[in-house]
Order: structure tokens, then sequence, then C-alpha cells
């Protein structure tokens, strides 16, 4: 205990105050953007894809955002951004994670060979840096949201099988699994009913924290043009847009704000998440 | 690499940098490295440095001026002019041109341009079939008389023939150097010519530039050739530096680290300080079309009828609007206004009551959804992506809906070629001056790039079967009759609205107050001997 | 008279509302040794935190500490850290986890004296870094100067801590429980070592342990603490020959004997409570086989007991039989 | 050590077979048809061109053979011919590797000390202001979309204060000097042309301000959690018990046990910086490889498209070796085990 007082500056409090207030900011501005993507529909702003004043028009009270070269509202398609965003990342988060942790599952519980292979193709998915693996697909694919969201599926499934596997094979010889193994439960009933329930937790934690990289990769696929297709508002295809018209900076800046405060939220909450977490930091 | 030696070479590389420390402190104020070419900033779109490869706006620039056609174009953009040729006949139904060579002429090595030059270059651009081999279509001989006599004979009258041999991609090489550097102009020269990386790092021309250095998405650095004598070489040397877009173009041209900039697009126009600069804002003979394809796999009904209601739905105005901000021009027919033909052609109009009107006749008075692709690029100031969207919504208004999918260039060429898309819009600018290339490209008749793409192998009824024997009467004739029958095979293909172009943008000339003698050239582009600094 | 070498008077030590240490008094002469003893929490090693001035700004310090009738309470941390590992050294309780493991033990001896001594040239200072493995008996001692701290036994390794507080000569030195994470047949060795020293350099130690009988051995003075305060202090043989309060007696009870196999502390039900919830009144009460009615309310003073210790217990005379008449009985 | 080190070379060649032929796959996965790329419009329907076009660039044969060649082209260090600059893929990689390089390094630089200081700080004062600022910049340093912020950087800095040239690496007039180490600041240098060397520095430091920016906020992070842990250990105590300043401390004793963790995340920055770099470089018409792959995988031009994934994850594996192995040499406890 006493070295603990010792006077390196560190003060330990049961509860800190900052290890709250990340997390509720982070939950701030996630509720923010769901809320839009379920009600963006109802607010009170122009239709996204229709040219509604003239081109490039600075910010001004009737758009906030100003009107970017097709004269459609910024404001508005920022706003809409957010579901193709977050839907999309979503996707992405629900699909590696079902066929990331099946493999590891399965490479965990099998083992053997099975294993071998199957964590060998994960190391070897693994040593591409994720943009130019995820470019690689988008550009054999072809252009679009959809194979933009297979590639980035594709990048992060390995990561939930590894760690899947490691769960798995630390659960599996547990007295309480062995217990059922000798009771003569089958194999999927003993890896459904016994292994995986106890294996969920970092999987998920693990999720939540990968949201936000899901988010900023979607959005530098399209600002490279292998993502969304227009009309789509997109946010990384709006800063595109917005890129050749330069000098109209405010083009840019509501789908750039927008990505910020989507990747912070998230990061926000990871953070909290991983204080929490983090036996060392309490 | 002995020990030793590393341990010296390593101890020199140390006292080397010392060096450079105390000079760099004594020489402080000195400005970077002076260097005085002429920059000109533009994307530089190069697919190949070889002249019968190559097929590109910068490569059309390059060849103009490091290699020399037989006949140049006046500045008059349709007079042709005397150049590697100094003078030239051709038989009475203009199947046989003869051409007497400038015996003045000398490659960039010194050695004389002679006839045998002209006729490997030709068989050569002919055998490689590369981009612009086309060209050499109708040629199917070429004779080397004697040293300064070229006899071509083709396949039939041709009356452009003149016109297609002052192409860039027709420039004059030297044959004795590119043939020992692995060239070859043999029938089989498609597969058996290994001289294409030769080309990107060597020019063999008889232009007023020699290639001077090639570095892929960096920068095309020219020299003046000493050998050359037909102009008066004002700048020795010129550098296009590769410039992506737009902005950065003018911010170059702003700052004075550009002379020139080329694809300034008129909304960056018109941020533009022009306190030093000269901004020229001119028609183009370019043009963006949206083409339809009645015969593509997943169209659906597209009826002359119906091509006609979509034809009349455009905002033709709200497109030049919005794409260029106004500078730009209607374009009739799939011919650049100016070019022979289109003196006269009814302009294009907006007219929705008309539009439902026959979208009711032909039995689809609700509309229909419709497959679009397009290459997402931004092609003479126009940004395909917005072009299509407005196409998009000017479509919408008559109950047609397009279903957009932008494609890199290369996939949208393969899926054009391949099973068809319903509707796209593309560009085209001209390779010479003359309106047969047009017909040829765009005329509804077997064997044409845009019969193909249509789908005229699906549906052989959108053939005009006018087109072919009206274009053999405008290469045969002359004057007024060729005039004449330009027109009306422009009028067809404005019947046929596979092809509606729906813009031509204004070029915009955007150089420094010092630069002079900067123009745009229907063939060449740009034409560097022309340019001097004040 | 000259001051004493370190007097501490009524030092308080709170963090935030808790106080952690109340009213301690000690006094050491030089040449002597002071043994301070408890369990683990009373608050000996923050105690001797404080005495070095390590501890955070976040823990109040009140009283007086003085060194050589220095005050070293309320002196800027720049000030203090120039007494410390001159004027006063330390040695910790893990000399694993109290050397860098990332530096050679040359290093960290060399920056032990370039600290104090920074115009001492490179060559003399390993001279000296040398010396002071000698004079720890360290065998290779130019061998060990560029190895890692796990590169060394434990025993080794405290002798290297030791080596380093003895860098600059200093007049106090501080043990924390110098024996307590060694191998038993090491332990012998080192406190050998810190008594030689000691006796050889004329320092005063303040030797912190909660073994009494290494206390015994080696200590001029002792003092007993127990959650937060002094209970008794005085000469060792006064306080191992008679305690008078019963927390020494309960310590004392359960030292290992030849002729005894008692557990750890076997005579002191109960254990030590935590900072919250120290009892009122007397602390030690709720333990304690003769606690009466004013040890629940009234907190016990230091007073002068017979055996010329003081201690702080309202039945010090009665409470505790004299431990050589139970040895005798 | 020795063995662990063994061990992880000799699985080395195996990864890097699994990475050529990962990329291989996806890259003939492809929808488009390459020919597309190469062959000329008009010379498409022609099916003797078609067929030369193939011999030439081997898209005869079958997918199997085409692999085996590849892989034998490989050792012999040829990477196939791009289809868009119609130059060897090698030598593309080797002309833009140096600019990439220098981008990275000076990224590296700049964002792992800014780091290292922020990280220091925030852990020294850790809940005070300084704390919170240090974590706030950092997080937002790492949730910027680089292709964003180097949009506004440059229009801040560039456009509207004019302190720092537009995109590009020199400016347009200067030349670069030839056959040196491709490295423009140090080239500068070398050939002692102050001139040419503050113009280069100009131009390098908004991209490597942009890069760097998000390299600081993850070394930020690690180096404070890693340095609350040391400085809670007892030889930190230790070392203040001797007398060290609170400078020598944080710098000598806490730092230098921080940095050895900090280490192991280098290779994990190396995903992020190459992330970054493609889209820095896009942005600031970087001549690097990054903008080569953008350009590449635009244009479908699949050998570049292949070079690059290959070289950028036999660097990425070839990264994460040398890391591990660096962190084992960091920390005696590891190297001497």
């Amino acid at each position: 205990m006493a070295e603990n007082l010792a006077l390196p500056g560190v003060r330990r409090r049961e509860w800190p105050k900052w290890l709250k207030l990340p997390v509720l900011i982070g939950f701030g501005i996630i509720g923010f953007w769901v809320l839009v993507c379920l009600s963006v529909d109802f607010w009170p702003i122009d239709n996204p894809i229709d040219m509604v004043a003239r081109r490039l028009q600075p910010p001004s009270f009737d758009h906030w955002f100003g009107t970017d070269a097709l004269g459609r509202d910024v404001l508005s398609r920022t706003l809409h951004g957010a579901r193709f965003s977050l839907m999309m990342s979503c996707a992405v988060i629900i699909f590696a994670v079902l066929i990331g942790s099946t493999i590891g599952a399965i490479a965990g519980y099998v083992g053997g060979f099975v294993d071998g292979a199957l964590m060998r193709l994960v190391d070897v998915t693994l040593s591409f840096p994720p943009i130019l693996l995820a470019m690689a697909v988008t550009a054999a694919l072809g252009p679009g949201l959809e194979n933009a969201a297979v590639a980035m599926i594709i990048v992060w499934w390995p990561i939930y099988a590894r760690l899947m596997r490691g769960q798995v094979l630390s659960v599996k010889s547990r007295e309480h699994v062995e217990a059922a193994v000798a009771a003569g439960a089958s194999h999927s009933r003993t890896l459904l009913k016994h292994i995986l329930p106890l294996s969920w937790s970092p999987i998920l934690i693990n999720a939540t924290m990968d949201f936000g990289q899901v988010v900023l990769l979607t959005a530098s696929l399209s600002f490279i043009g292998l993502g969304a297709s227009p009309p789509t508002p997109e946010w990384g295809s709006m800063i595109s847009e917005g890129a050749i018209h330069f000098y109209q900076w405010w083009i840019c800046a509501g789908p750039g704000i927008a990505i910020l405060s989507v990747v912070l939220g998230f990061n926000f909450l990871g953070d909290g998440l991983r204080d929490l977490l983090d036996p060392r930091s309490k | 690499m002995g020990r030793q030696q590393h341990v010296r070479w390593a101890s020199l590389k140390v006292a080397a940098m010392l060096y450079a420390g105390v000079t760099a402190v004594t020489l402080l104020p000195s400005t970077a490295a002076a260097d005085d070419a002429l920059v000109i900033a533009r994307d530089i779109d190069i697919n190949s440095l070889d002249p019968a490869r190559g097929f590109c706006d910068t490569c059309q620039i390059y060849f103009s001026n490091v290699y020399e056609t037989l006949v140049g174009l006046g500045k008059d953009n349709a007079t042709l002019t005397p150049r590697l040729a100094a003078s030239w006949e051709a038989n009475a139904d203009q199947s046989q041109f003869t051409f007497n060579l400038d015996p003045g002429a000398k490659f960039s090595d010194g050695s004389p341009v002679e006839a045998k030059d002209v006729k490997w270059t030709f068989e050569r651009l002919k055998n490689i079939k590369g981009g612009a081999a086309f060209l050499m279509d109708p040629v199917t001989s070429v004779e080397a008389k004697d040293a300064q006599t070229v006899v071509v004979t083709l396949s039939g009258p041709n009356s452009e023939f003149l016109n297609i041999v002052s192409a860039p991609y027709a420039g004059i090489i030297n044959s004795d150097v590119a043939a020992a550097s692995g060239a070859t102009a043999a029938a089989d020269a498609e597969t058996t010519d290994k001289a294409e990386a030769w080309f990107l790092a060597n020019s063999a021309g008889s232009g007023p530039y020699v290639l001077a250095n090639y570095k892929p998405d960096d920068e095309l650095r020219f020299k003046a050739n000493p050998e050359y004598k037909r102009t008066k070489v004002a700048i020795s040397d010129i550098v296009i530096k590769h410039t992506k877009d737009a902005v950065t173009q003018a911010q170059l041209l702003e700052s004075g680290n550009a002379d020139i900039a080329m694809q300034i697009d008129p909304d960056t126009a018109k941020t533009l300080n022009t306190e030093n600069l000269n901004v020229e804002t001119i028609p183009s003979y370019n043009f963006l079309y949206v083409a339809l394809a009645p015969g593509a796999k997943t169209a659906p009904k597209l009826s002359k009828e119906i091509r006609q209601a979509i034809g009349y739905a455009l905002d033709y105005d709200g497109i030049i609007e919005f794409t260029v901000g106004g500078q730009g021009t209607k374009t009739p027919a799939p011919i650049p206004n100016g070019f022979p033909g289109t003196s006269g052609l009814p302009e294009p109009k907006q007219d929705l009551e008309k539009a439902k009107e026959l979208l009711a006749k032909a039995g689809v008075p609700d509309g229909f959804e419709i497959d679009s692709e397009f290459p997402n690029m931004n092609s003479y100031g126009v940004d395909l992506s917005l072009l299509s969207q407005k196409i998009q919504q000017d479509l919408s208004k008559v109950g047609i809906k397009v279903n957009l999918t932008p494609v890199e260039f290369s996939v949208w060429r393969d899926h054009v070629r391949g099973d068809g898309i319903p509707l796209t819009v593309s560009f085209y600018a001209p390779d010479y001056y003359g309106s047969a290339q047009y017909v040829q490209f765009f005329g509804m008749m077997e064997g044409t790039p845009w019969f193909n793409r249509a789908g005229g192998k699906n549906d052989p009824s959108i053939a005009n079967p006018a087109t072919a024997e009206l274009l053999k009467k405008a290469l045969a004739s002359a004057g007024e009759e060729q005039e004449k029958a330009y027109h009306e095979l422009a009028l067809g293909m404005i019947e046929d609205r596979i092809i509606i172009p729906v813009v031509s943008p204004n070029l915009v000339l955007a150089s420094s107050k010092k630069v002079t003698g900067l123009r745009y050239s229907a063939c060449c582009n740009l034409l560097m001997d022309e340019l001097a600094l004040q | 008279m000259t001051a004493p070498l370190l007097e501490v008077r009524d030092l308080g030590i709170a963090i935030g509302a808790l106080d952690v240490v109340r009213g301690v008094d000690l006094s050491l002469g030089r040449g002597k040794t002071l043994g301070l003893v408890g369990e683990s929490g009373c608050g000996k090693s923050i105690t001797m935190l404080a005495i070095m001035g390590l501890l955070s700004e976040h823990v109040r310090v009140t009283g007086s500490i003085r060194l050589s009738g220095d005050e070293l309470v309320g002196k800027p941390q720049s000030a203090l850290a120039e007494l410390r590992g001159k004027r006063m050294a330390m040695i910790f309780q893990d000399p694993m986890t109290s050397l860098n493991p990332v530096m050679t033990v040359g290093e960290q001896l060399g920056e032990a004296i370039a600290i104090h001594q920074p115009r001492m040239k490179r060559q003399a200072r390993q001279a000296r870094a040398l010396d002071l493995l000698r004079l720890v008996a360290i065998p290779f001692p130019d061998r060990r100067l560029l190895q890692y701290p796990h590169e060394l036994s434990g025993g080794m390794r405290q002798r290297v801590m030791i080596a380093i507080a003895m860098a600059n000569d200093p007049e106090l030195l501080i043990a924390d429980e110098p024996t307590t994470a060694l191998d038993v047949t090491v332990q012998a060795q080192i406190m050998e070592l810190l008594q030689r020293l000691q006796a050889e350099r004329h320092m005063g130690m303040l030797l912190i342990s909660h073994d009494l009988g290494v206390v015994g051995d080696i200590a001029d003075e002792v003092a007993i603490m127990y959650a937060g305060r002094i209970c008794e202090r005085g000469s060792v043989d006064a306080v191992f020959d008679s305690p008078h309060h019963p927390y020494t007696h309960g310590l004392l009870a359960s030292l290992p004997q030849i002729d005894r196999t008692v557990g750890k502390l076997a005579s002191i039900p109960g254990a030590l409570p935590s900072l919250a919830s120290r009892p009122q009144g007397c602390r030690f009460h709720p333990r304690c086989f003769h606690a009466q009615e004013t040890c629940r309310r009234e907190e016990p003073q230091l007073r002068p007991v017979a055996s010329g210790a003081v201690a702080a217990c309202h039945f010090a005379e009665i409470a505790v039989p004299s431990r050589k008449a139970e040895e005798v009985a | 050590m020795t063995r662990y080190i063994v061990r992880r070379l000799l699985s080395l060649p195996l990864l890097l077979l699994g990475i050529v032929s990962l990329a291989f796959l996806i890259s003939h996965a492809t929808q488009g048809d390459p020919l597309a790329s190469i062959v000329s419009e008009r010379q498409m329907d022609n099916p003797e061109v078609v067929a030369a076009a193939k011999a030439r660039w081997g898209l005869d044969k079958s997918l199997p053979e085409q692999y085996f060649i590849y892989i034998r082209n490989l050792l012999s260090g040829d990477l196939g011919t791009s289809f868009r600059t119609k130059q060897p893929v090698a030598q593309d990689l080797l002309e833009r590797l140096p600019a990439t390089l220098e981008l990275v390094i000076a990224a590296m630089l700049l964002g792992s000390t800014t780091g290292i200081v922020l990280g220091v700080l925030a852990a020294r004062f850790r809940d005070r202001v300084i704390d919170h600022a240090a974590r706030l910049w950092a997080l937002i340093g790492s949730s910027t979309p680089v292709f964003w912020s180097g949009l506004i950087f440059l229009y801040i800095f560039s456009v509207v204060l004019g302190w720092l040239p537009g995109p590009g690496r020199l400016d347009a007039r200067a030349t670069p000097p030839e056959g040196l180490t491709g490295f423009l600041t140090i080239d500068a240098l070398l050939i002692g042309d102050m001139g040419l060397f503050w113009d280069a520095l100009h131009h390098l430091m908004l991209p490597a301000l942009v890069l760097g920016w998000t390299v600081m906020g993850i070394v930020s992070r690690l180096v404070r959690a890693s340095m609350l842990d040391v400085l809670s250990q007892d030889y930190i105590t230790a070392a203040r018990a001797r007398g060290a300043g609170e400078v020598r401390v944080l710098l000598n004793h806490a730092l230098r046990n921080a940095l050895v963790p900090t280490l192991t995340i280098i290779g994990f920055t190396f995903a992020y910086l190459i992330t970054g770099a493609v889209l820095t470089e896009a942005i600031f018409s970087w001549t690097g490889i990054g903008s080569y792959a953008v350009d590449a995988a635009r244009s479908l031009d699949y050998p570049a498209i292949m070079g690059v994934t290959i070289v950028g994850g036999a660097a990425f594996l070839l990264t994460n070796l040398a890391t591990d192995i660096a962190y084992a040499f960091a920390d005696p406890r590891i190297r001497l085990s």
C-alpha cells in the first residue's frame, strides 16, 4: 500500500470521474447518430439527392452547410449519410464477427490440422495492411458499397477468428466442459451450450472498439472511389466530390465532421470500455 | 565490397554531408535550383510514348511536338499546311496520294527524313494495331519512290486522308534508330515489336522538341531539338508537371510555379486571381454525350420513339449550367460545331410535353427503369458523375428512373463493349480535323464502335441503312457536295438518337502573362514551338 | 548538545480525510540503530517515505522531521532531492523491483554517484562504483558492473542496492525490511553486512521490520507501531525484557523460539484494522485480551513505564506480566 | 531467444508465399477483363489482336500456369509489367519507394516524438488539465480521417494563410537531383543546395503533419499507459531515493522502461501509416507507392495491384518481425534469456 502512495503523483480513486465522462460523451454522440439514422426522413430538411438550390452556395440560413456542385443541401446529405456509414459498418462488423468467430471456434475446438490450416489463413490475411487488401478486393470485385463491405469483412474476420480461437481454447479445458464431454454431449452441443456462451464477451468488446475503424475505412474506400456510388450521400464520396471543389470548403466540412464525430464517439466508448476492463487502471 | 572499402565509403558519405552542411550555411541566401523551363500543369494520362501505341490527350501533345506529320493544320484549324511534306498531290478520285518530302528535314540525330521512314512509320502504325491504328485502315500500300517521294494508295476514295495524316499519331519516326532498338514494322509487329519500353525513355522524331525525361505520374520533360529548323523555337526546356485536379493547377499558376495550366474548369477559372494571368475561355471541339444501347443485355425497350423522348427530356441549358457553370455550347450532332457538315443543324431543346407524348406513343406512358454505368472521371472539365446525376434528375421528370453506377474507366470500357450499358455518358475529342472520324465512330452502320456498343449485333434494327452510302459519298466528294453529305449524315445521327451530345465544354486557356503564342489546335492540342516567353 | 541525527516530532500523515499516521515521535543518534517494528499496513513504510520526502503531493504531512536539526517537512522537492542519496539513503524491501530492469548495475551505481558528484570524471566514477561493489563484498565486481539486475541472485541484488545507498556516504540509512524478500540463508549475511557498514561508517540506521528477532539482534532502540501510532518505544533491552504494551507482548510471544513452536502472532487474535475502520479509543482494544471500558473510550498516550521505555496503554503496569516472569513461571 | 528468432525467420517464407498466393487469387478473381485496359477500343473485336495481347501479357495460360510463372518471375525479382505505366512494376515501386519512405519516416519521427512527449506529460500530470487535453488531442488525431484533415490543412495553410506550398514534393520549377538516394531532403543536402532543401522540407511538412497526427494518437496513448504502469514501480521510488531529480526520473528511468512495450506497436502503427500514406499521397500528389496503389486500383492495373499488395504485405510482415526482435533486444530480461 505504501508503495502506491509514493511520489509519482499517481492518485487513484475508486471510480474516477474521467472514466465516466468520455463514455457518456461517446454514448451521446453515437446515440445522436443512431437517432438521426432512424428519424432522418421526418426531419424538416431537403431531399438529399434533389437539386434544391443554386450550386456551390456557401452556408446560409436556408442551407446551413451550404450546397454542393449539384445544388444539393450538404446538411441533408450529411445527415442521410449516417445511414450508409453506420448501417454498413454494422453489417461489416456483424458478418465479420459471425464468420470470424465461427471459423475461430471450429479451429479452436477441432484443433489439429484444421486448426493449423485455418490459422495460417488468418496469419496470411492479417499480414496485409488493411487498406491494401481492401483496395485489392474492391478493385477485383468492382467498385460499389456492397463490394467494399465484402472487402472489409475479408479484412476483419481474421481478427475475430483469432480471438474466438483463443477463447475457445481457454474455455475448452475448463472442468464443466470436460464434464459435459465426459457425459456424452455431442460436439455441436458442447460447442454451442458450454463453450460459446463463455467466449462471447471479449469479442463483443472488440467489435465495439473496431466500429470506428470500420467507419473510417469505409469512408476511405469511398474517398478513393472504390466505395459508394453517386448520388448516394456517403460521407467518403461526399468529401471526394468536395475535394474537386476545393475552394468551396463547406462541401467537405459537413461529412468530415460527421466521420470525425462518429469515430471519436466509438473511440470514447472503446477507451472507456478498455479502462473499465483493464484491472490496472481501476 | 571489402570491409575496408565499406568503411571508407561510409566516411566519404559523412564527409560529403559535412561539406554539404558547410556550403549550405555559406550559400544560405541562394534560391531553389534555378531551372528556367516553361512549366505546364496538366494531368498526365500517358498510356504509351510510342506513336504506334499511345492514344491519349497527353500523348497527342507529346507526338505533335516530338514527331512531325507529313501535313500540318493551319491556325484557322481548317486549312492543311505543308510540314514534312513540302507538297502533295492526289489522283482524281482521291484514292492515291503522292507526298514530296522537304529535303531539309532532319531527325534529332541529324539524319535526313526520308521516304523509307514514312513507309516504315505508316506500316508500323497499321501493324502494331495500337490505339490509333484505325487511322491507317484506308491504306493499302505505302511506296517509297525515291528518298523524297512517298506514294500512298488507299482502298477507296478518301477526301479526308490528308487530314488523317495530319493526326499526331501519324508522326514520322526515325526508322533506323527505332529499328536498332527493337522496333519493327513487319506484318507481325504486334507480337515482335519490342520497342515500347525504349520509347518511354527515348524519342526518334524530327519535331521541334525531343524527350528529355519521362517519369510516370510525375513529369514529362522536353528539350528543344537542335536539328529542327522549320520554325523558330523560342523556349529550350519545357516540362509538363503531372497535376491531377483543376484546383491545384490553378494554385500552381497563381503562385507562379506553373506558366500554363491546361485543364482548369470554368468553375475554378472564376476563382482565379487574374492579375498576372491571361485567362481565355474558348469553344472547344470536345463534347460529352449520352449514349443509349437498345441492344444491351439489360436494356429496357429503347425504340426510336423512346430514344427521341429521352432526347427531349434532357435539360440542355441546365446541363451546361450545372456541369461547366454555363461555360459550354450545345452540340446538335455528334460532330463538333465547325467541322464539315455542321452548319445549320437544329439546336437540341428540352420539351417535356413532347417527351411524354412520345413515351405514351411507345407504350410506356409511366416511364421505366434503366441501368446506367458511367466512367468515374473528369473529362474536359466535366465531372461525369455530376453529369450523370443531372441526367438522372432530368429523366425522372418523365418517369424514367435511372440507376447509376460509377465504374473505373477501364471497367466501363470493358462493360460497354461486352454486354453493353443501356444508358451511359462519355466524351470524344478529335484526332484530326475532319467529320468522317465521327461517322466512323458514332454512325449506326456495321463495324463502328458505337454500333457494336449499342448492341447492333443483338438488335440490327438500330442500323441506319443510309449511313454507309452517305459516308462513301462524302469521302469521294469535295466542297459543297461533301458538306451536304456530312450534313445529311449528321441529321441521320440526330434522328437515330443513339448518341445524344449534351455539352461541348469551353476550354480555359490559362497562362501567365509572360507566355505568348498559346492556342488550341484541333489536331494537336498544344503546339509548343509557337510558345514564347516575354 | 548537538541535535540528534534524526528527530521526528508529532508526525502526522493523512490522505484526504484519512489519518494514516498520527503523533509519531522518533529520535535517532549518530552511529545508532533504531528499529521500527509493526505488522504490514501499520504505517511504518509510509513513515519512512515521509522521512525521505518521497510521498506524493496528495499526501499531507504534518509535524516535524529534522535531519541534524534541518527541518525537512515543507522543504521543496528539489531541495529534498539534494539530500536524498547524499545525507540519507534507503534500501528497499524487494531488490528485484527496486532496481531498474533496463539499466546495468554499473549504470545505476554510476548514476547514484553522478547525481551528487556531477563533476566526477567517468573513469573516477567507474572506480568508485567498483569500490562500492567491493565494499558490499560482491564477488567479481568488475563483471557485475555490466550485468543487468535480473542476472543477479536476490542477495546479490540487495548488496547492489546497499552499494547504491552507500554511494555518497550517507549519515542516515533507512532499511525497509531489507531481508524479507530474501532466502533465509542470505538474510543473515545481509544483516551482517549492514551492521558492519553501520559500524564502519558511523551511520545512523533506521531499520524497519516486522521481525522482532532481527531488530532485537542489531538495534539499540526500538519503536513498536500499531495502526498508525507508536505504542511502545525504548531501548531494546527495556522493551524486549519487559514489554508494557499488550501488543508488544503479543509480538514477542509470537517469536519463534527454540523451546516453542507457535505460529506467527498466534497470541494476538484478530487482524490489523483497515485504514478506514480504525476503532475509537485505544486502537488495539478489539484484539486486546485485557481491554476495559476505558480502552474503548479513551485513546491512551505514551507515558514512561517502569522499564524505562514509554508505552501507550492505560494498563501498562498491570496488563502485562513481565516476560521474564512468565518464562520463569 | 535465438531459437525464437530462428523460428520466426523459418515461418517467414511460408507466410510470404501465403501473401503472394492470396494476392494472386484476389486479383485474378476479378470481374473486369484486364485486356480492356491494354487493348485499344477499336481493336477489341479483332480476335487476332486480342489473342496477341493475351499472349504478350501471359493471359492465355491457365490460372495455375500463370501462378507458377508469376512465382518463378517473382523469385528473380520480376513483378511483371504495369498495364498503366508500361514499366516493370518492380521499377515503378523502386522509383516511388523513397518518396513514400521519406514521408512515412518524417511522419513517424514527428508523430512518435510528439506522441512520446504528450504521453509522458499526460502520465506525469495524470487527471490534470494537461492530461485531459493531451488525451483528447490524441484521440481526435486517431479519429480524423486523414483524407479530410489533409484537405482542411491544405486549405488553411496553403490557400488561406499561404504559409506552406500546395501538393507535390517540390516546386514545379525545381529539379530534383538524379541518381542519389531519392529522399529529396537528404539529396538536397548532399548536393549542398539549401534552397532545394527548404523547398523539399516545406513540401514535406503538411503531409508529414497530417500523417504524423494519427501516429501521435496511437503512440501517446500507449506511452501514457505504460508510463503510468512504470511510474508506480518500486525502482522509480528507488531512483528518487537516491536523489534523482524529476527530469531524470521521468526520462532516464520511467521513459526508458515505458518505451520497451511501446516498441511492440511500431508494427501496429505501420498498418496505420500505410493506410494513412495511401490517402495522404493521393491528396498531396505525392508520387509514392500509396498514390501508385490508388491509381493501380482505379485503372485495374493487376500487375501493379499485386505488386503493391505483395510488397506492402511483405513490408508489414518484416516490420512486425523486426519490432518483435527489437523488443526482445530492448528488454535485457528477454534478450539474455
